[in-house]
């Protein structure tokens, strides 16, 4: 009995596992066909239109853009999140409890609104749209994602590791930078890697923020695929996974990412 | 309750209170000061205050009012990494990213001891607490007991003026726990270093200290040398703290400076002399191991106090021999021999005990 | 000096705070401008735009596609997401962190590229686009959340409570419903909605998957601001958050939403 | 080790064993059997297996080979929520979104009792522990001494065959721990009820079961009453953990039925009898109260044992000290009766102990 459940469980994960990555298999798949149109199966093997988007100057520029915004949005993001969780937790539970409410709402709030609410603050600042506009607001985006996962990384921080490098003359700046801050990495780094990955993932934004002098590769890849169904398109799509992978194996490589998938708990527990 | 203040007076603590609400447990006006070199334990049940004295000591809370100073210096404003103390503390609190030697070394780092003089430090600190092959291992793969050795290192290598402990022993198993108390006790000794433990444990408290204060909701209760917590209670809440199970209300008969009589429900008894008026509603208390039996048909060795009594119920205990004994309708325990015939434990017993191990409390 | 640190960090607690609700407030504003064109400030307080939403046949009517979807969505990831969680926390650690990194994998790859998989997909199929289509991109789009919500409420779940359960003469069903399942109420609550409000607002999934006949409510917000300036956009996105906010609402009476934003604990604990 | 199979026996565990891997600790073949209302102690240190099989026998693990059977039915293959146990947990695991009263009626509810039946018995097993005034309170507005009342009714309640306690005292301060387990022994007797009752606590042992199984390294190490336990441990592990301090080891001069004559590296002994040939290596053990002072100088009662030596050192432990004495390089630990005159200890003093204190070990 107790088999027979196991062996459904496991069938049912494997089939979920699948369903989960079905659609960027077939993109990736997709994206290697040596034709004219987008085939699956692709019907042969060819770099082909990876070729097309590397050497294509109007996509590489795009790609750089993007990956322009997505180090400042990056940076940004940690610079205003990190104190913004240090302060929730020093905060009483009440305050902080509001403040966190507040502060994770742009997680409920559509980004079409976003964009469209810092298209018009700009337009009255006279700010012209650039590569600063669409930075701030992915900031915005990424911002509650850095102070949650940060607030997840201080949650396995016992405070009395910090007050016993206090009492064992460890000055404030000694105990965040010797215990704390080692202790919180994971969460600052999977804090930096979900705001660089969301920035270079986001569309409804920066359509608004950016223009015609200034355009981030989603935003190009999303108009390029409205008009087209070339396996360009899903070349692009795939160089945008790839990035994501590379960016998650530096992260690994700093900090292990099994912990930013959760639960478990972090390595020092 | 303080001591009169001598040259050798290190640690004073004068009216120290913190309203409850600031900290989970408040304290209202504590008082009492630590010569050079003298454990002092802070004794009570949980929510008694003992914690929150610790770290108002330690300066990880500020009181309201009142004043603490070491070597006549005050601690007002100084914060916690300024106070050259150092903790043990209960759950060891080590650092769990950093290795057994790494831990240790954390202080002196902290303090800016040269880095010559650290690695000869460190050495002994892992000597003195058997942890020398132990350094370049992490917490997580130490056990519980050379986790809490790592902690006292960790503490004890800064040569802090105080060492604070707070329930250093609470996560141990009993017999670890045993032999852990007396390795710090005799590590305090050598190291001649004050020291204030906090600890719900009463026998702890008598092995590990040279002065116990009594605590209970947020107060000093009493405060003296082991024998005196132990032998001599004066109030009926740290009677029963300290397992004298045995409290009779009674009024005074007389009294003079060679003892006082007290009439109680089931009799009449001799006590230790105590300045209560005559006539004085009190309680007298009597510590169960001070009850002694002798089989009711015997007519041997008694002492002043007598009463007589049926055993009810009958618990081994290893070392002794728990019984419940009706009287008159009150329930004596009496903690007794084990001895190779226990039929004299049962039926109808006669029971003794000396005036002198029976305290009259402060109401 | 520890004061003027509290009040600098209450300073940038506040700063951010605005920052975070900014782009928020100034749609939410702007839409209820009289005039004909998006003008902040309003120079005037009027209903007069958010009535021609509601008078509007094809917005109400892709308000209506958009809330199927969202509903749709919500019971799919939550069947899916669920038992995955469960099998999740009774695998072994090394299996269930693998796992769990291919569960949660969709939050890290581009939704224009989970779009466009399963347009390919679709078309292969040859399945055309309607409100089951899109349904099921957001569903895979939500499942991760709600797996991830779903074993952060079962984290709050000690198994000495089930196994207390079960000695007590509970069998497997009993101990669920009487125990486990209302110590993770908040996950799941959490992650319903979150699917919800993640269909409700998603824009590239549904573009591609959608077609003239069926049209969500954001995609046509985003075609709307896209080709307009007036007010008809802000009023539209406000509808949005106020979805947003009622649903919230509504799931605060289930199941408290402070737990939702995480960190502080359940009140169960 | 089992016990011969009467009538009587209820619960009997056979050669029941855990590789190690699939719990956090192993058995090693288990084998013991209870009688109907016996109260069984699964004592040892952490990490002996005691869990184990208390797990084992509850369901929770299913073991790699063995049996248990209850009433003479086999539990194989039988999952927990059909044995017909109930558990009281270390943490008490009460349902923390439940009342008090819904904590209680779990059971019932699951076991099916006819609705009008539940009330009496939930109002009844909160009376047995106190708390019918907590009916309609949550388990987090509890004190931990409360939880573990509403743990053991909520156990009690369902009437079980067997009732499984693991280190139910253990989260309790020292004081309540001890008025807690005496309770619990009340309460055992009254209902009857068999019982395995795991801890890691000698007294708490000794207290509460009718019958100890000393465990060690997952191995069931002795089985016995608790004096049997406690005065005669059989091995080396035994003896130690059973807080026997002085080991010796020595060889075997002579034996008889009498007794045995022990050479140690301090003098001859003479041992309880034992059957170990002449000229064996052997360890003798000897529990520190059960060897007296005689002041060196005086003349007082003595026993057959008899050495020399010197006072180390003396800690005050309330109901006795604790003596270091030096014996020719051998360190011995005397637990002497706390006396007003503290001099006698020190300087030479004389040991003395009797045979039958004197233990020979298995090795």
């Amino acid at each position: 009995m107790q088999r027979y459940v196991d062996k459904l469980i496991s069938g049912y994960v494997a089939l979920l596992t699948v369903a989960m990555v079905l659609p960027t298999v077939v993109v990736l798949i997709a994206s290697l066909t040596p034709r004219e149109y987008l085939a699956f199966p692709p019907g042969g093997l060819s770099f082909r239109w990876y070729g097309a988007v590397f050497e294509s100057g109007v996509w590489m520029s795009a790609l750089w853009v993007s990956i322009r915004i997505a180090t400042l949005v990056t940076i940004a993001a940690l610079l205003l999140g990190i104190p913004a969780a240090l302060a929730l937790r020093a905060a009483k539970s009440r305050i902080s409890a509001t403040l966190q409410a507040v502060f994770l709402s742009p997680l409920m709030i559509p980004s079409i609104l976003i964009g469209l609410g810092l298209l018009r603050f700009f337009d009255e600042m006279h700010v012209r749209p650039s590569v600063a506009t669409v930075a701030i607001g992915h900031t915005l985006l990424a911002t509650p994602y850095v102070i949650r996962y940060v607030l997840a990384g201080l949650a396995g921080v016992d405070p009395a590791l910090e007050r016993a490098a206090g009492i064992l003359g460890a000055g404030k700046w000694r105990t965040f930078s010797k215990v704390t801050f080692p202790l919180m990495r994971h969460g600052i780094v999977a804090g930096a890697l979900f705001s660089f990955i969301i920035s270079l993932d986001d569309v409804n934004i920066a359509l608004f923020l950016s223009d015609i002098r200034v355009v981030p590769f989603s935003v190009k890849l999303m108009s390029h695929v409205e008009q087209n169904a070339d396996p360009l398109g899903a070349a692009v799509a795939s160089v945008l996974v790839l990035i994501a992978l590379a960016v998650l194996f530096v992260c690994d490589r700093i900090a292990g990412i099994d912990w930013m998938f959760g639960i478990k708990g972090s390595r020092h527990e | 309750m303080s001591l009169p203040l001598t040259s050798q007076v290190f640690l004073e603590v004068e009216d120290l209170a913190l309203s409850y609400g600031k900290s989970a447990f408040g304290l209202a006006g504590a008082s009492f000061s630590a010569r050079k070199g003298e454990v002092i334990a802070l004794l009570g049940p949980s929510g008694c205050g003992k914690t929150t004295l610790l770290n108002l000591i330690a300066g990880f809370l500020v009181p309201d009012h009142g004043s603490i100073r070491v070597a006549g210096r005050s601690l007002r404003g100084v914060p916690p990494h300024r106070r050259d103390m150092a903790m043990v503390f209960q759950n060891y609190a080590l650092f769990p990213h950093l290795s057994v030697e790494k831990n240790v070394a954390f202080g002196l780092e902290a303090h800016q001891v040269p880095r010559q003089e650290r690695e000869p430090r460190i050495a002994d600190a892992l000597a003195m607490v058997g942890l020398s092959d132990s350094r370049t291992r992490y917490p997580r793969q130490l056990s519980g007991g050379q986790q809490q050795r790592v902690a006292l290192a960790r503490a004890m290598v800064v040569r802090p003026s105080i060492l604070l402990l707070d329930e250093p022993l609470s996560n141990l198993d009993t017999l670890l726990r045993k032999s852990m108390r007396e390795e710090i006790r005799q590590i305090l000794d050598r190291t001649g270093i004050t020291a204030v433990l906090v600890t719900h444990d009463q026998e702890e408290a008598l092995v590990v200290a040279d002065r116990i204060l009594l605590m209970s909701n947020g107060k000093i209760e009493q405060i003296g040398t082991p024998e005196e917590i132990y032998e001599r209670p004066r109030t009926e809440f740290g009677a029963r703290f300290m397992a004298v199970e045995n409290i009779m209300a009674g009024s005074v008969c007389s009294g003079d400076t060679a003892g006082t009589t007290v009439n109680t429900a089931i009799g009449q008894f001799k006590c230790t002399p105590c300045d209560v008026v005559t006539g004085a509603n009190i309680k007298i208390a009597v510590r169960p191991e001070r009850m002694h039996i002798v089989a009711a048909t015997s007519g041997s060795q008694s002492y002043e106090n007598r009463v007589t009594g049926r055993v009810v119920r009958s618990t081994y205990h290893g070392t002794y021999r728990r019984l419940l004994i009706a009287v008159h309708g009150m329930e004596l325990i009496v903690h007794a021999p084990v001895s190779s015939d226990d039929s004299e434990y049962s039926g109808d017993v006669q029971l003794t005990w000396r005036p002198a191990d029976t305290h009259v409390l402060l109401q």
